[in-house]
């Protein structure tokens, strides 16, 4: 579905990633962990075109995206639930979650977010601008599902929300999951990001140091506490 | 280190053939664009007539533009007289501008001409042995208005200007000359320059038992104003006199028929015919394809005062007291009419005109009505 | 000693011999130059270090201007005095305008103190009889300097304007980059932040503002001295958009940016309208060049071609000088 | 012997438009306390710091700071007094290097950050620069020293937040959220760190990470929808049904 | 009694003028953040395009006021696509400085091709008379700009509020890359709202210059206005620019009346005193 061979990836003149391999299969979960500051989120933009310096070819489905601007990768059926939130604080709740929607491509309609996060509903005229931390993370995450994406990338999507909302969020990637979504997950927690992963991968400065079945690293946290520690 | 001005270094080169250099500081930027163009027009039209030669040396007209800004123009001068080495100076349109290079152009003794900028102080307070005027002074355009409007007028006037030195000088000499000659100001107003809307300054205006509204506009002020005048009604109405820039040759196009009936004074008319000034309106709309303006006339008299000048001093014009005395005592028949300098005051001694607008084939000519002979600043 | 202050014994030399080589016209013009890098480098204490884009400098610069003259005209010929007092009229102007504009942010700050300025001129404009209204005020004699010394010829006054702009951009040199100076990059980066960190920003806004202005009147006091008049076109608000964008031009936030865009403007200003009726349409031409090839002003290239000629040595790369135009304050969701 | 109030809070409301965000919330901490304040999204956690820091004017009641009533303060001053905060959202000097960050605390906190007439260089103020060497070494920033803000990753972005704070001497800091975001390896770098900070040092933190929470915290106080609901030991409040209802996930109490 | 009423038509008319001239600058900087100080000169040269269509070429004036726009939104959207679009990443002072240089280009095309006089254009014959309301003569053609204003206030404050063009609009001005990423082109979005706003400008060109004539110069006259105008509104909302255009023709027009000696401070004072009140303008929504 989506793979990243070779990826070299720029701010100005400092070189960030030093050629990243990555693969998510179609239908797969696959889980990027890594210290602060090691590339994760340079990943997710350069696979959305954020990041404009790059080298490498970036394949989404049978096309190699990698010189397309960010606009372009999105319609191709990306959504994107980036880091920091980075929600539209001017425009109210609704607008936020109507706006970029593309109903006809799926299910998710504004009733079901409003189903799944009802403190949005709540806050439904309000801009979003005024909403609490974790309320912007829900309807951070709930625009990308209002696009109907076929491969979602989350960047720290839980960060902010309670223990029980994170709970919800997880349970909603779960069953993306079962219906075949493919998602690139960036988790700093290495249990949840375990519970729901089919594969996972390990950055430490712009470099892929560990890839495997979560399987293996469940039985053996050692070797993420190893690979996270190191700097 | 060398602090003297270029004035010695000229004395060196009394009699080579070096051209006599006349600097013009005239804006072609800024809200006097237009105005300065003609000015120089009018220039550029005479010596090109006298072939660029007047007593056997080249003539050469050095033109800065002002923008208008006395600093703009200060900067100028000093190039002029620094860097050109100019013998005489000419312009400029903008008072403040006069006002700026006045003690400039006093300490460095350079004969200068003011062909237009009219604030009264210049040949008053700020009167200077090197500083003559050929154009006009603020009072002569006011004042000669008043007598011959409380006569063929009215004896209750309402009187308008823009908001500025120039518009206030002018209300002042009307009202001083209507009121001395037993006329009552019925009240006064005065928008800010480049206002856009007058319809609540006419609603002002627009009382009964007036006999007329005294108005001093010029430029877009001028098409504004009296345009609003007729379609607030009050064309037809109420008489609306002024100065000649309110229905000048170069805004009454754009005002359509609405001037139709204003009576004005100024110093010089297309319409008025006499020999010169026949002469001048052939030659200008020969060479530049559009009839002359106020400012075109005042740039060809200054141009021909300059000449006559040095005719008399035989193009010898590097004494600036010898060229001063020369100009002064200058009289002659111009476009406008007879001039000459009054020596008390430097400035000219001008016959006024009163000119009405009606139309001809569809569009709006002046003529002169009434002539105001030889009219003389008090100089206080 | 530092190779920095070398270079600025060199240039001040230069700047003293210049009278015996060039023409007065060329003193004059410097003069005007440093007038304008006086007024531009106070304008960049706002703009380039807290951040505060102003288009109502002209105001102070008019404070000074018309508070020296007037004194020169009926108080006193002491050269002090009459700037003193030019200095205080500016003072006291910032102070009123600072309360009334600091609270505002971006683009209405922008706004407010464009309406201060504009109010101020009309009242320079109609208050004839003490201004001169339209016509400015002219006349205004030499000043002493010392009792029996007048400043009375074109050169004493470069020299004087010299030793002015060499203090101003020593104190400058070190109060930019003193911990007071570091305090209002700090408001111009977030200003918000900056309270939380415990600074009373509302109070550091308004003594960047009185510095600013006070200088800026600084500016208009030596103009008069210079010119020995002023008139209400300075005061308008072109004036302050033609300041603001020798600021720009120059650099922003920088030592020198300001005094280099000053002479930019003056010299391209006065040799090309001297050739052509047209010299606004170049003067744009190069406004736009300069935003997009060189956003960091004249410095900025300097900079860069510095860097690219010592490849090898490392020096800092500074990066784009972006000056928010805020146009909502933002807080913690 | 109790020990002496730092913070108390008298049925403090705040309302935007009809909202009511705090409703009537009453609370003492005393000095040195550890308080974690945990809440569903959107219970009004942040807004009752934006409060106690002076970043918001409460609706009704008042806040006392140690014996005054600090209602009226403006939010510099209850920084220059010591109470100072960090932002849920990175809020920070961003065009600015990490250096220059945190200059204008240290600066500060010395008082010298009114002195106009020489450079801020290592030179004339050799004292603030040690300080800044000590600070970039114990959290391991030397090499981001002259980096801007806004080249840093989140993460890092996280942690300048947090030493802006620290840095800034507080008598009672208030840390919303503060590993959010973080690796595991820095969470407990930050961890380490609060708990080394003197004994004296009052601290109330948000958290949404209960390991954290519970374990270092020695009081939790819950709020729900505006109020207050549950206010007792760790233990005590993970015990609570209703906190458990309200608050934790199926796996937290799968594991409790 | 009477002159009351003529000054409160006065006053709506010049408010509806402003608006008219005032609603491309503040869809281009209340929406899109581009501070067009260009502006005035799109607006001038609508009026001397307008100028040469009417009164040289001898074209009715509603040939005029369709074609003119058109042209004056292509060229703008030609500088924004050439021009601008370098600048967005650049901060709002680029912009500033990029369109003042255009404005500075401007100004001396307009002298070259029309000549530094003031030109005016007649209104079109059917209001080119006055009507009398209450023993006052109204000129028809101000009349009919208040009619016109409104329909242009309708379309735009439809487009804004009504459509999803404005939330993406806005969108946009807190975060273009974020848009980008939800697969709107935002650059063509902004093309969009360039290209509207100088169709404003080119319009209000047209439909000015009957009443205000047209020179060069005069389009930082009409940019100070503007500004004014945007800013007492706050920005970027139609109905801000509205209610500000009415309450400025207002102010203006009665203290011309009442105290004409203050009339060149009064705009400024009632802007300055909305600021210091309202910092953020009259109807600016303020994010806490
Ligand atoms: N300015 C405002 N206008 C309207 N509602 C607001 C405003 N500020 C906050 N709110 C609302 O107040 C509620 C409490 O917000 P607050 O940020 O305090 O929550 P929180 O407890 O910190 O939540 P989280 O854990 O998600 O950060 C939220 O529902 C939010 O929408
Ligand atoms: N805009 C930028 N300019 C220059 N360098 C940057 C920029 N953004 C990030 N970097 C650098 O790139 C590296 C990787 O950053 P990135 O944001 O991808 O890390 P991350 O793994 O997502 O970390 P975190 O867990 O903190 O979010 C960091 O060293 C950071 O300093
Ligand atoms: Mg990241
Ligand atoms: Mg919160």
């Amino acid at each position: 579905m989506l793979s990243l061979k070779e990826v070299h990836s720029f701010y100005g003149a400092s070189h960030v990633l030093h050629g990243v391999d990555l693969e998510v299969k179609k239908g797969s979960v696959v889980t990027l962990l890594g210290r602060n500051g090691m590339g994760k989120t340079t990943t997710i933009h350069s696979i959305i075109g954020f990041v404009t310096k790059k080298q490498g070819e970036i394949w989404l489905e049978g096309e190699n995206i990698i010189s397309l601007k960010s606009h372009q990768i999105a319609k191709k059926g990306i959504g994107i639930v980036p880091q920091g939130r980075r929600i539209f604080t001017t425009l109210t709740v609704r607008e936020n979650l109507t706006v970029f929607a593309e109903q006809d491509k799926g299910n998710w309609d504004l009733e079901r977010i409003f189903d799944l996060f009802p403190r949005l509903k709540e806050r439904e005229k309000t801009h979003a601008g005024n909403l609490s931390g974790g309320e912007q993370s829900m309807l951070s995450i709930g625009r990308a599902l209002m696009r109907n994406p076929k491969i979602l990338l989350l960047d720290e999507p839980t960060e902010g929300l309670s223990p029980l909302m994170v709970g919800e969020v997880m349970d909603v990637l779960l069953k993306l999951k079962e219906k075949g979504m493919s998602m690139l997950l960036v988790e700093q927690n290495i249990a949840t990001a375990l519970s729901i992963a089919d594969d996972v991968y390990i950055l430490n400065k712009g470099e892929v140091v560990y890839h495997d079945h979560p399987n293996e690293l469940r039985g053996n946290m050692d070797i993420a506490y190893h690979h996270l520690a190191i700097s | 280190i060398n602090t003297s001005t270029s004035k010695e270094k000229t004395k060196e080169k009394v009699k080579d053939d070096s051209p006599i250099k006349i600097g013009a500081l005239l804006p072609s930027t800024g809200v006097y664009a237009s105005l300065g163009e003609n000015l120089l027009n009018g220039m550029n039209l005479y010596f090109e007539e006298q072939n660029w030669e007047v007593a056997g040396k080249k003539v050469e007209i050095i033109h800065e533009d002002t923008e208008a800004d006395p600093q703009v123009a200060l900067r100028k001068l000093r190039k002029l007289t620094d860097q050109d080495q100019i013998d005489i100076l000419t312009g400029p349109v903008s008072t403040a501008v006069a006002y700026a290079i006045r003690d400039e152009v006093d300490s460095k003794k350079l004969p200068f001409l003011d062909s237009h900028a009219g604030g009264n102080d210049l040949t008053r307070a700020k009167r200077s042995d090197y500083i003559w005027r050929s154009s006009f002074s603020s009072w002569q355009i006011g004042h000669s208005m008043g007598e011959w409007a409380y006569k063929n007028v009215g004896k209750k006037i309402y009187v308008t200007a823009a908001d500025y030195a120039f518009g206030h000088e002018v209300a002042e000499a009307f009202k001083e000359a209507y009121t001395k000659a037993g006329g009552e100001i019925a009240g006064e107003v005065y928008p800010p320059l480049g206002n856009n809307d007058y319809s609540s300054y006419l609603g002002k205006m627009n009382k009964d038992g007036i006999d007329g509204i005294y108005a001093f506009y010029a430029g877009s002020d001028a098409v504004r104003f009296v345009q609003q005048y007729e379609q607030y009604g009050l064309k037809g109405k109420i008489p609306l006199i002024g100065s000649g820039w309110l229905t000048a040759e170069d805004t009454r196009p754009q005002q359509g028929n609405s001037p139709d009936g204003i009576k004005a004074s100024i110093f010089w008319d297309y319409s008025l015919d006499t020999k010169e000034n026949q002469a001048f309106k052939k030659a200008y709309e020969k060479k530049y394809n559009k009839r002359p303006s106020i400012e075109s006339a005042e740039g060809y008299d200054a141009a021909m005062i300059l000449a006559e000048a040095i005719k008399k001093l035989k193009g010898d014009v590097t004494d600036p007291d010898k060229l001063i005395e020369a100009m002064s005592s200058i009289e002659l028949n111009s476009p406008r009419g007879p001039i000459k300098f009054d020596k008390e005051t430097h400035n000219v001694i001008q016959n006024l005109y009163i000119v009405e607008t009606g139309i001809v084939n569809g569009k709006t000519e002046n003529k002169v009505i009434d002539t105001i002979p030889q009219v003389v600043d008090p100089g206080k | 000693m530092k190779k920095g202050s070398i270079k600025g014994i060199l240039l001040f030399l230069l700047m003293v011999l210049v009278p015996f080589f060039l023409s007065l016209y060329y003193v004059n013009i410097l003069s005007e130059i440093l007038i304008l890098s006086v007024f531009a480098l106070s304008l960049n204490i706002l703009v380039g270090q807290t951040g505060l884009v102003s288009l109502g400098h002209a105001a102070f610069f008019g404070a000074g201007a018309y508070a020296t003259g007037i004194a020169a005209i009926h108080f006193s010929s002491n050269i002090f005095i009459t700037i003193g007092m030019g200095l205080l009229f500016a003072l006291l102007l910032a102070l009123i305008i600072g309360l009334l504009s600091t609270k505002a942010h971006g683009f209405y700050f922008l706004m407010l103190t464009l309406a201060c300025s504009q109010i101020f001129y009309s009242i320079v404009y109609q208050w004839t009889k003490v201004t001169g209204g339209s016509n400015g005020l002219s006349g205004i004699s030499p000043l002493d300097i010392l009792a029996g010394m007048r400043l009375s010829n074109q050169v004493f006054v470069y020299y004087f304007i010299l030793v002015v702009v060499t203090i101003l951009l020593l104190f400058l040199s070190r109060f930019l980059r003193s911990p007071l100076g570091s305090v209002f990059i700090g408001i111009k980066e977030n200003e918000e932040r900056m309270k939380s960190i415990g600074y009373n920003t509302a109070l550091y806004k308004n003594i960047s503002f009185l510095i600013a202005g006070t200088i800026g009147g600084l500016a208009g006091s030596l103009y008069v001295i210079f010119n020995g008049f002023i008139s209400p076109t300075d005061v308008y608000w072109t004036a302050s958009g033609s300041v603001l964008i020798m600021v720009l031009i120059g650099g922003v936030g920088t030592l020198w940016g300001p005094v280099i865009g000053a002479a930019f403007i003056v010299i391209l200003e006065t040799i090309i309208s001297s050739y052509t009726d047209n010299w606004m349409m170049i003067i744009g031409v190069a406004f736009i060049l300069f935003v997009i090839f060189a956003p960091n002003g004249i410095v900025g290239i300097y900079n860069n071609a510095k860097r690219m000629l010592f490849k090898g040595q490392k020096i800092p790369q500074k990066e784009l000088n972006r000056i928010p135009i805020k146009q909502q304050t933002k807080m913690d969701g | 012997m109790k020990k002496e109030n730092i913070l108390s809070l008298k049925g403090l409301s705040k309302h935007f438009g009809g909202i009511k965000v705090i409703e009537d919330v009453t609370l003492e901490v005393t000095v040195g306390e550890r308080v974690g304040l945990i809440g569903p999204n959107g219970a009004g956690k942040s807004t009752l710091f934006h409060m106690i820091a002076g970043d918001l004017e409460p609706s009704g009641g008042t806040i006392g700071y140690f014996n005054e009533m600090i209602n009226r303060l403006p939010n510099y001053k209850r920084t220059e007094n010591g109470i100072v905060r960090t932002f849920q959202k990175n809020n920070l000097m961003s065009g600015l290097t990490v250096k220059e960050n945190l200059m204008l605390v240290l600066q500060r906190i010395n008082k010298k950050h009114t002195q106009w007439w020489k450079k801020a260089n290592q030179k004339n103020y050799p004292l603030l620069f040690e300080e800044l060497e000590a600070l970039l070494q114990e959290w391991n920033l030397q090499e981001y020293s002259h980096t801007k803000v806004q080249d840093l990753s989140y993460g890092v972005q996280r942690q300048i937040e947090i030493i802006l704070a620290i840095a800034g001497k507080p008598k009672l800091l208030l840390l919303d959220e503060p590993t959010a975001g973080m690796s595991q390896v820095e969470t407990d770098q930050i961890i380490t760190l609060i708990n080394r900070l003197p004994l004296e040092v009052t601290i109330m933190m948000i958290e949404h990470d209960i390991e954290v929470l519970f374990g270092n915290m020695d009081r939790v106080i819950v709020l729900n929808a505006g109020t207050l609901i549950a206010d007792g030991s760790p233990e005590a409040v993970r015990e609570n049904p209703e906190v458990r209802e309200i608050y934790m996930g199926k796996e937290e109490l799968a594991n409790a | 009694m009477s002159a009351l009423l003529l000054q409160m038509m006065n006053g709506l008319s010049y408010g509806f003028l402003l608006f008219i001239i005032t609603s491309g600058i503040t869809i281009v900087f209340g929406i899109l953040g581009v501070l067009n100080l260009a502006h005035g000169s799109l607006y001038v040269l609508g009026s001397f395009i307008g100028y040469s269509l009417i009164m040289q070429a001898g074209l009715p004036f509603w040939v005029a006021l369709a074609a003119v726009p058109l042209l004056i939104a292509i060229i703008g959207l030609v500088l924004e696509m050439v021009l601008l679009r370098p600048t967005y990443k650049m901060g709002h002072l680029s912009q500033v400085l990029l369109t003042f240089g255009l404005a500075y280009i401007f100004h001396d095309i307009f002298s070259m091709m029309w000549g530094k006089n003031i030109l005016v254009v007649t209104p079109p014959e059917a209001f080119n008379m006055s009507v009398e309301i209450a023993g006052n003569a109204i000129p028809a053609y101000r009349l009919a700009l208040i009619v016109i204003g409104i329909l242009i206030a309708i379309f735009l404050w439809f487009t804004q509020e009504k459509t999803k063009w404005g939330a993406v609009i806005r969108a946009g001005l807190s975060d273009k890359e974020m848009v980008g990423g939800l697969g709107v082109n935002i650059h063509f979005v902004f093309t969009c709202v360039f290209f509207l706003g100088s169709l404003m400008a080119g319009l209000g060109g047209v439909l000015g210059s009957p009443i205000l004539g047209v020179y060069p110069g005069m389009e930082f006259q009409i940019l100070i206005l503007s500004l004014v105008v945007l800013v007492v509104g706050g920005l970027g909302s139609v109905t801000g620019t509205f209610i500000a255009s009415l309450l400025v023709g207002f102010v203006e027009t009665f203290s011309r009346y009442l105290v004409p000696e203050l009339s060149l401070i009064i705009t400024f004072a009632l802007m300055a005193l909305v600021l210091v009140v309202r910092p953020q303008g009259l109807t600016g929504r303020r994010v806490v």
